[in-house]
């Protein structure tokens, strides 16, 4: 499955910088969302996909039966989707002001600072 | 949304989601869940209850700002690793208290489930200060 | 449960999420695209569910819980979008 | 001697104080501190006759070789002497012709400050404090030129004289770090002792240019001399003490330091002698077509800065002797004549030598000090300049391989200078009185002690030659040729070829200065294409086209444009990781088993689906939608690989996100197809190239076999020591909480920037 | 006391979600329900008693499932026929019920009951407007949902035309 | 285990959650703005001192031996990073008191304020890639946050460049973490030391090494990477910009020297050929920025960058001498940087305007302003006996001693490019006279400044202008403290055995 | 006992494949909604129904009642949201339609929704709630 996933993760990654490389700054915020929802499959995959095996003990055993799915990519994923919707939360906002105050859906509109 | 329909639901969702927001926070270390989780459930229902309602009532409910709840957490989390120290130990050392009451059982008391419901606060009050936030502007 | 049940179960949701993905896509109006929304939440409920009996993992139902609780959240959001005067193009 | 060098910065920070509270004549104490230097450097001059060069060390950053040390011998104590000598009727002068300028005490300051720099300067052993005192020297004198700074002329003129003497600057620190690095030390003592090692050493050709480039800059040998005269925008003392002693000189003093290092090549008898004997032409050239008073004193001060360079670069022992003793001339008359200058401007207002005439009889002694002066500058016996110059035809005519040509341009400049001092003594003093700006009377005793003290030295020096020698010319010259030379300076020496020389050159000065008028008009009508062909055009071009090429690369950079700025980004991960990965390291990419079901393919086919079509719909909260989607089935990977909680978070943000999305975006507009179909398929190429990317790093990463990842530990301690049997929750609030504490705070942080955003335009909205 | 059953429910629901079946349970439950109602008590708002509904609930599941599995078949046979023999429209129910948990529940079980969904209740609570699948026997379709209507009525112990 | 490693974290992170309970008070906020960073400042201090005298400091978070757990570190680099976080936080929350408005007072300043630093200690201080992750996006969020604090048109334009551009870099960072945990199986910056070179694909080791160097490299605002800096920094007030410019790029630099010595030191040839490329275009491009524009904080931004390029070619030339020229620039470019900006505002305060065609005449009313400018604005040039000679001088000599001849002269090259800015600034603003046209606000300005204002505002500019040149002056400790980094950067077994107990 | 789970998986799944089938293929948004929420939360419902049976175990058990009690509740409450913001505005509803008794109720701009018996002295019982 590593393969496919693989593939899978590609694709979120081309798709999300496709995005950002539009000028609608809505289109911008979503694929800031495919890039981290692409990262966080990244390392999902990279550390190894185990099926039906969750990280976790049973009563009355100290440590998983058998082989478990590594739960340290895990718990980085986690908080790295967490982060992921914090940042989120602040772009989505962040660009629904700029185009409150720039009155356009257009980057190419957004460029007073630089020049 | 001025939905009657709506609105009755909720009234009856609400207490569901938050016991099991509880639920899911105080089993999380044992089964899939955590403060987290928990945060974002409870963080919902107070999001449905905002849509079924007002912003007005929805602060009604909740009681305490959540600016507040989120920096209570935060202080709760930070300082649920700090006493450690006085005890020689690293910080966030996990520190366990198990107390036998009588009536309930064993009850795990320890610093990591104090962090976890600090958590919990922070998802809480961070989701519900956006949320809040954004309904003002719109209303 | 036997294999070929779990196959048959499986082709079937799939099923059911390709073509929900398809009304997804499709639209044409922002309802039809919230329902298929809809539907596909349900449909990962029952996905998780069975996929919890073929791996023998029963922690998995926590999961379709949550999403059950909370699935249908996204439906009222967009309904509220929509009552605020939002198009959905 | 510490004390000594930074008695002038403590007194800097303390002048501005001191003048105000003593007021009108606080010039005169003030001058104290540099006329004690003078006593204190002069207590010095027995001991170092008789015992030769003095070190005197303290550590500064000995770790880095840079030291406090410094070195007394002949050369710099001559120096040492000129600046706090002629500095102690700076300071005196200054006051006077600054009476009543409210801002004073600041020039007091930076006065202080750069003379403390001069001193520390030729008195430092440590290149790299040497190095600090010059590059304090090029700033201090900066703001001193810039004085009259509301003035647009003045503050262009110091930005060019700054800019030309630190460019040089720049390159001498690299140079000098390069001789320390070479010779194994930065103390010259140590370097000077043995030059053959640098001589031989393969960066020495590269140590002389950079040397060269930093003193030719500094003390304005031709291409670079174009800032000296434009730094006469500067008040008249700054002009006397910068050219006369300090400033200016100190490329001169540097290659005279170095010589022993350094000199004694054909690189460094071609490079300096040419470039000096050039300069020194190109001054009493450009001397001769000036009429203002202070322009003249610049020109000439660069004929005078050739002339020594010139003659280092000569290196015999005789051009040794020559350049110290035409230095000590130099400093003499040419900070009388500034003085002087200062004195006609200051007291008639104008600075033009056209506009005046007749003034003998209103300023005797002005006029007599100019004339003896200017007989100096002339090289007319008895004065000293005439020793000089004597002893620098003699050294032109004996220069190995370059006799000829710097004798003939050392004569020619000779005529030139003997001509404009002519000029300069008595065209404003003679004729009938004419109308100035200001009704000129004599000027104030503090404007007129240096220039009658200094002018009578000259005088002095040129008939008892003996006295300068012993006392400190023949240090000087054993210091900067490295071995010890007896010296004896007069003004006879029989009737040889200088004297012929000299007798031919002011023959032809008398000419020039008879015939100025028409030689002014020459240079009006013929040589006007000297002014747009320059070396100034050159730097200011250099300037225009700075200023083009980082507007220029402004404007393609920093374009404005978000969608370029993330291409290139996007581009330069691509370039350098896959560049990295197939050109410089040539690794490969495995294809592992390729195992899956048919439902985990389709979930990840439709997560795939999901995102392309959230990527070309045109419907904003359609897209919205199918984001829903590829959440949901990014979800359901997470459940088929075995993190329930990954997956219920998922969900959670997943429904968190359509709702904060449905928050904001219905007062947005829909999508517009902005961009061009060319646009799209390069940012595809773009997005893809990326996406192909991170494909093969899965797979080459995912080839490589862990074999105890750290997890198998806190697998083991979940239970027995965390106390949980969620493996994931234990290491989200126990293993690794700090993590989690740390996205806490990300997430609170969010939602204080959230409410920031939305409240306060609320808030610009009530007012 | 509504507020007492609701928390001996919620203390139940607790013991069901994490599966201890013990006093120890049951007291933990009724203490996580208690400030759960102590919150939400803010929201205030009428509750029906429900102690004594416990057999008639029961049974109204039970009739509720069937017309769930029944609506589904209807469903079901709409989709898969090849040609749609469908006949839709809105039509407006006249309400009898007035609370709002009746309302509610009838708005609820009409949408998952066969054929039928509901919209919206008019603004002043008299009107309840469902899109039906199939209006050709309109009259029908209204008695099967006045019928409906009874039985949650019953269940809420509601008499009907009332609540003013 | 030592107290003082984590104390730099925790105290901003405490103080910055009470600023938070007490968000409607703001008298207290400012209580807690000034004594929270004069403890994290007291505390860095502390943190220095033990390092150097102690040797490097560790503590396990949770008491999880490394590296299973989280350990926090100081070595002298980390030390002497957070030393300035915490003195730039302290002088920042004092010049802060009469510049920030009550309006940014009002909706999170302070305690963004003190989350950024608490990021920014975090960065230096966390011995764990995953966790500098986090302390990364917890400063980032937090700059996010204060950028747009005022919602003016400019900030929400720069803030959504800003904000993309350091998310892609997150998101390559975040990527480069995974697959070196695919790698290797562990997070925790010595043990990676120890097993990254027994990767047998040492190829993958540099490809993913080329991921964090893009990542860094942008955070670090260096060529071609550094857009989202002169968009986005001239806009917010000028206390936030001057807390930016003192850390943020300045973490991209330490997390490049952390990664580029400790860990991905296996292909030196290779990758620190490509620093010096980057170093040395960086220096040219950001100095050559600056040079086209006419406005105070502009100019300073592209400075910024330029700055950067230094920094970068220290770690580059790779001896221990050039290390240490790195730390020392590093530390230098933070004091007058940051006092730059603090200037700047002053400036702005007095004449209503950064604009230098519309200010001037500062010099004549106001001389002490004019040498509390030249103080960071020579040191800045690296005109001697200043703080930043001193870190020009090692690096080039560093340069001059392995020959590499092309970055030393641009390096000196752009050293004079820089003195010509901050002389355009002083020509303009100090020593021209007022433009008559724009006189009238400028009074205003002047007018409404009070004394008091004034004065708070210059005890941080004085503090730092001495710095600048107590740095120049007394560079012999600074100069011994740097190179015991710089040591300690290049041969890491002390910091392997510090944090993993075992001799490598 | 595997039988009687398999069962209730395979009709489970049966329904939500017509639940997908059917929002593929009905005509219009209106009788989409019918077939998805119905068959969906029905099939879903049987699903976890045979779960809970499956497991066996009586948390488990209470989780998959919990699950078809959650479903039962929430896909009608989100149905007649989704219909009614989609009848506001103006989705177009199958030209085979009959009738639209709401059609003249709606007041969209006061956002009232009439039952055409107002009574004159009504106050607005809206405030209620
Ligand atoms: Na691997
Ligand atoms: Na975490």
């Amino acid at each position: 499955m590593e393969p496919v996933m693989a593939v899978v993760v590609g694709a979120l990654f081309a798709a999300s910088v496709y995005m950002m490389l539009r000028r609608s700054i809505v289109k911008l915020v979503i694929g800031l969302i495919l890039l981290s929802n692409a990262a966080n499959l990244l390392i999902f995959t990279v550390s190894g996909l185990t099926r039906g095996a969750p990280p976790l003990i049973p009563e009355g055993l100290e440590v998983p039966p058998d082989a478990w799915a590594d739960p340290l990519p895990q718990a980085l994923i986690l908080t790295a989707i967490v982060i992921g919707f914090g940042v989120l939360a602040f772009a989505v906002v962040l660009i629904h002001r700029a185009y409150e105050v720039v009155g356009e859906d257009d980057m190419d509109q957004m460029r007073s600072t630089d020049t | 949304m001025g939905s009657l329909i709506l609105r009755t639901t909720t009234r009856l969702l609400l207490p569901l989601l938050l016991l099991f927001s509880v639920f899911i926070l105080l089993r999380g270390h044992d089964e899939p869940g955590g403060g987290f989780i928990a945060g974002l459930i409870v963080s919902t229902a107070f999001a449905l209850y905002l849509f079924a309602f007002d912003v007005a009532r929805t602060r009604h409910l909740m009681g305490a700002d959540p600016r507040l709840l989120l920096g209570l957490g935060l202080l709760i989390a930070t300082l649920s690793g700090v006493p450690q120290i006085f005890l020689g130990e690293a910080f966030f050392t996990g520190l366990w208290w198990p107390i036998e009451v009588p009536g309930l059982g064993e009850i795990k008391l320890s610093t990591p489930l104090v962090f976890d419901i600090g958590v919990y606060l922070v998802v809480l009050g961070a989701v519900m200060t956006i949320v809040l936030a954004l309904a003002e502007a719109e209303e | 449960m036997p294999e070929w049940v779990i196959s048959v179960v499986f082709l079937l949701l799939v099923a059911g999420l390709i073509m929900t993905f398809v009304r997804l896509v499709r639209g044409p109006s922002l309802p039809d695209r919230v329902l298929a929304l809809e539907l596909l939440a349900l449909i990962t409920v029952a996905f998780i569910l069975i996929y919890a009996i073929a791996v023998g993992v029963p922690a998995f139902i926590d999961v379709a819980l949550v999403l059950a609780l909370v699935g249908f959240l996204a439906a009222i959001a967009f309904a509220h979008f929509l009552e605020q005067g939002g198009s959905g193009k | 001697m510490l004390i000594a060098v930074l008695s002038g910065f403590i007194l800097a920070a303390a002048s501005p104080w001191l003048a105000r509270s003593v007021g009108d004549k606080a010039g005169w104490l003030l001058a104290l501190l540099p006329a004690a230097l003078f006593v204190y450097f002069l207590g010095f001059v027995p001991t170092v006759n008789e015992s030769g060069a003095q070190v005197i060390h303290y550590p500064w950053i000995p770790a880095l070789d840079v030291n406090l040390s410094f070195l007394v011998d002949g050369l710099s104590l001559l120096f040492a002497l000129l600046i706090s000598g002629i500095g102690t009727f700076i300071i005196i002068y200054a006051g006077g012709y600054l009476h009543g300028h409210p801002h004073l005490p600041r020039f007091y300051a930076i006065m202080f400050a750069f003379m403390a720099s001069m001193l520390g300067l030729v008195l430092s052993n440590n290149l790299i404090t040497l190095f600090v005192f010059w590059e304090l020297t090029s700033i201090t004198s900066y703001l001193l030129m810039g004085f009259n700074h509301e003035d647009k002329n003045a503050r262009w003129c110091a930005l060019q004289g700054l800019l030309v003497t630190v460019a040089g600057g720049l390159a001498l620190m690299a140079g000098l770090i390069m001789i320390g690095v070479a010779a194994g030390s930065f103390e010259l003592n140590e370097i000077l002792t043995d030059g053959d090692v640098l001589r031989d050493h393969p960066w020495y050709i590269g140590i002389v240019l950079l040397v060269l480039a930093g003193c030719f800059t500094k003390s304005a040998q031709v291409p670079t001399h174009f800032w000296l005269p434009n730094a006469m925008v500067a008040p008249t003392p700054v002009s006397a003490f910068l050219h006369s002693a300090t400033m200016v000189k100190a490329g001169v003093y540097l290659l005279a330091r170095l010589n022993p290092g350094l000199g004694g090549t054909d690189l460094w008898l071609y490079a300096l002698g040419i470039v000096g004997a050039l300069t020194m032409f190109t001054g009493s050239f450009m001397a001769l077509r000036s009429t203002g008073v202070k322009a003249v004193l610049a020109y000439t001060t660069i004929m005078a800065l050739g002339t020594l360079v010139m003659l280092i670069g000569i290196g015999t022992e005789g051009a040794i002797i020559a350049a110290m003793a035409f230095l000590l001339a130099h400093a003499l008359y040419k900070a009388a004549l500034f003085m002087l200058a200062g004195a006609l401007d200051h007291e008639t207002g104008t600075k033009d030598m056209l506009k005046m005439g007749g003034l003998r009889q209103l300023m005797p002694i002005t006029f007599l000090a100019s004339c003896v002066a200017a007989l100096s500058l002339a090289g007319l016996p008895p004065l000293f300049g005439f020793i000089g110059k004597e002893l620098m035809f003699a050294a032109t005519a004996g220069a190995p391989g370059l006799a000829f040509f710097t004798t003939v341009l050392a004569v020619a400049s000779a005529m030139m200078i003997a001509g404009m001092a002519a000029v300069f003594a008595i065209r404003p003093f003679t004729g009938t009185l004419k109308e100035t700006p200001k009704k000129p009377h004599e000027a104030p005793p503090s404007m007129l002690a240096g220039p009658v003290v200094l002018a009578g030295l000259g005088l002095l020096f040129g008939l008892m030659g003996f006295i300068p020698a012993a006392a400190i010319v023949q240090s000087a010259v054993a210091a900067v040729h490295g071995a010890p030379v007896e010296v004896q300076l007069y003004l006879w020496h029989g009737i040889n070829l200088p004297l012929m020389l000299s007798i031919l050159a002011i023959a032809g000065g008398v000419v020039l200065f008879l015939r100025w008028e028409r030689v002014l008009a020459f240079y009006r009508e013929r040589l006007g294409f000297i002014d747009r062909f320059g070396a100034e055009r050159g730097y200011e071009k250099a300037m225009e086209g700075l200023v083009w090429i980082a507007e220029w690369q402004t404007r393609v950079l920093q374009s404005g444009y978000l969608r370029r700025y993330l291409t290139i980004t996007v581009l330069s991960t691509v370039v350098l990781t896959g560049w990295t990965f197939f050109g410089h390291t040539g690794s490969s990419v495995p294809l592992g088993e390729v195992g899956f079901t048919f439902y985990e393919f389709a979930v990840a086919a439709l997560v795939v689906a999901g995102a392309i079509v959230a990527s070309v719909t045109s419907s904003r909260i359609g897209a919205a939608a199918t984001l829903g989607m590829v959440g949901f089935g990014v979800a359901l990977i997470y459940v088929m690989f075995s993190a329930p909680d990954l997956g219920i978070t998922q969900i959670m943000i997943e429904t968190l996100t359509v709702i904060l999305l449905v928050l904001v975006l219905f007062r947005l507009p829909g999508f517009l197809k902005l961009s061009s179909p060319t646009d799209r398929i390069k940012d595809a190429a773009t997005a893809c190239s990326l996406g192909a990317l991170m494909t093969i790093l899965i797979l080459a990463v995912n080839g490589v076999t862990v074999t105890d990842p750290i997890s198998d530990q806190l697998t083991a301690w979940s239970y027995t020591e965390a106390q949980g049997r969620n493996i994931v929750n234990v290491i989200l609030v126990d293993f690794r909480a700090l993590d989690t504490l740390g996205e806490l705070f990300v997430v609170g942080l969010a939602a204080i920037g959230v409410y920031a955003m939305i409240r306060f335009r609320a808030e610009d909205r009530r007012q | 006391m509504t507020l007492l059953v609701w928390n001996i429910l919620l203390a139940f629901a607790w013991i069901a979600l994490t599966g201890n079946f013990t006093g120890s349970g049951l007291i933990a439950g009724f203490f996580f329900g208690y400030f759960v109602l102590l919150l939400i008590s803010r929201a205030s708002g009428k509750r029906p008693t429900y102690l004594r509904k416990v057999p008639q609930t029961i049974n109204f599941m039970l009739f509720y499932i069937w017309e769930i599995i029944q609506s589904n078949l209807r469903v079901a046979y709409e989709v898969l026929t090849p040609t749609h023999n469908m006949r839709p429209g809105v039509i407006g129910l006249q309400l009898s019920c007035g609370s709002d948990a009746a309302i509610t529940m009838l708005a609820n079980l009409i949408t998952m009951t066969p054929g039928t969904l509901s919209l919206d209740v008019s603004s002043d609570r008299r009107m309840l407007f469902i899109h039906a699948m199939h209006i050709d026997d309109e009259d029908q379709l209204r008695a099967d949902l006045k019928h409906l209507e009874r039985r949650v009525m019953d269940l809420l112990d509601e008499t009907g035309e009332q609540d003013a | 285990m030592s107290v003082a490693v984590a104390l730099p974290v925790l105290i901003p992170f405490i103080f910055g959650s009470l600023s938070l309970v007490f968000f409607n008070s703001h008298a207290v906020q400012r209580w807690l703005g000034v004594i929270g960073t004069g403890l994290l400042f007291l505390a860095t201090i502390v943190l220095l001192h033990k390092t150097w005298t102690d040797g490097i400091q560790v503590m396990a978070m949770g008491s999880w031996p490394a590296p299973f757990g989280i350990v926090l570190v100081a070595d002298m680099t980390s030390a002497i990073m957070t030393l300035m976080a915490g003195m730039m936080g302290f002088a920042l929350a004092v010049y802060s008191l009469p510049s920030i408005s009550r309006d940014h007072e009002a909706f999170g300043y302070y305690p963004l304020m003190h989350l950024l630093l608490a990021g920014v200690s975090g960065a230096f201080l966390t011995g764990d890639i995953f966790n500098l992750y986090v302390w990364v996006e917890v400063l980032l969020v937090a700059s996010f946050a204060l950028l747009i604090l005022g919602g003016e048109r400019g900030q929400m334009e720069g803030a959504i460049k800003y904000v993309t551009l350091n998310l892609f870099s997150s998101i390559m960072l975040l990527v480069g973490v995974g697959l070196t945990y695919g790698l290797t199986g562990t997070l925790n910056m010595a043990d990676l030391a120890v097993k990254l070179p027994e990767v047998e694909q040492q190829g993958l080791v540099t490809v993913v090494g080329m991921l964090f160097l893009v990542s860094f490299s942008i955070k670090a605002a260096a060529f071609p990477l550094f857009f989202w800096l002169p968009a986005s920094y001239h806009t917010p007030p000028v206390a936030v910009t001057a807390l930016f410019a003192a850390l943020l790029t300045k973490v991209g630099v330490y997390a490049l020297y952390r990664f580029f010595t400790l860990m991905f030191g296996n292909d030196v040839g290779y990758t620190h050929e490509l620093l010096l490329w980057i170093g040395g275009f960086t220096m040219v491009t950001g100095v050559l920025g600056a040079a086209a524009y006419y406005e105070i904080r502009r100019i300073l931004a592209f400075h910024i960058v330029s700055q950067i390029g230094y920094m970068i070619v220290g770690l580059a030339l790779f001896t221990p001498m050039a290390l240490a020229g790195g730390v020392i620039y590093i530390v230098h470019n933070i004091v007058a940087k940051t006092n730059l900006f603090l200037v700047g505002g002053v400036i702005y305060m007095m004449r209503g305007s950064y604009d230098l065609k519309q200010i001037g005449g500062l010099w004549k009313t106001r001389p002490l302003l004019g040498v509390l400018f030249l103080l960071p604005a020579m040191a800045l040039a690296g005109i001697p006996p200043l703080s930043g000679f001193l870190g020009k001088y090692v690096i080039i000599r560093a340069g001059v001693e392995v020959e590499s001849w092309g970055i030393v002269a641009v390096s000196l090259g752009v050293g004079l490019l820089t003195l010509y800015s901050m002389v355009k600034i002083w020509a303009e603003a100090f020593w021209k006279a007022q433009p008559e046209e724009h006189a009238a606000r400028a009074e205003r300005f002047e007018q409404a400044l009070s004394q008091k204002s004034m004065a708070i505002m210059l005890l941080p500019i004085i503090a730092l202008g001495v710095l600048a040149a107590v740095i120049g002056l007394a560079a012999q400790p600074v100069y011994e403290m740097a190179l015991v980094a710089g040591h300690q950067l290049l041969d890491s077994t002390d910091y392997i055995e510090a944090v993993l107990g075992v001799t490598p | 006992m595997t039988v009687v789970v398999s069962l209730f998986a395979l009709i489970g799944a049966g329904f939500i494949f017509i639940a997908g089938l059917g929002a593929l293929r009905m005509p219009d948004m209106m009788l989409r909604m019918h077939a998805t929420t119905k068959a969906g939360a029905l099939g879903v419902g049987l699903i976890s129904i045979g779960v809970g049976l499956h497991f066996g175990e009586a948390s488990y058990v209470v989780r998959a009642i919990a699950i078809l009690v959650f479903v039962l509740l929430t896909a009608p409450v989100a149905a007649h949201a989704i219909g009614r913001a989609g009848y506001f505005t103006g989705v177009p509803f199958w030209e085979k339609t009959l009738k639209d008794e709401l059609r003249d109720k709606l007041d969209t701009k006061g956002k009232k929704l009439y039952s055409g018996m107002e009574r004159p002295d009504d106050v607005d019982r809206d405030d209620r709630s």
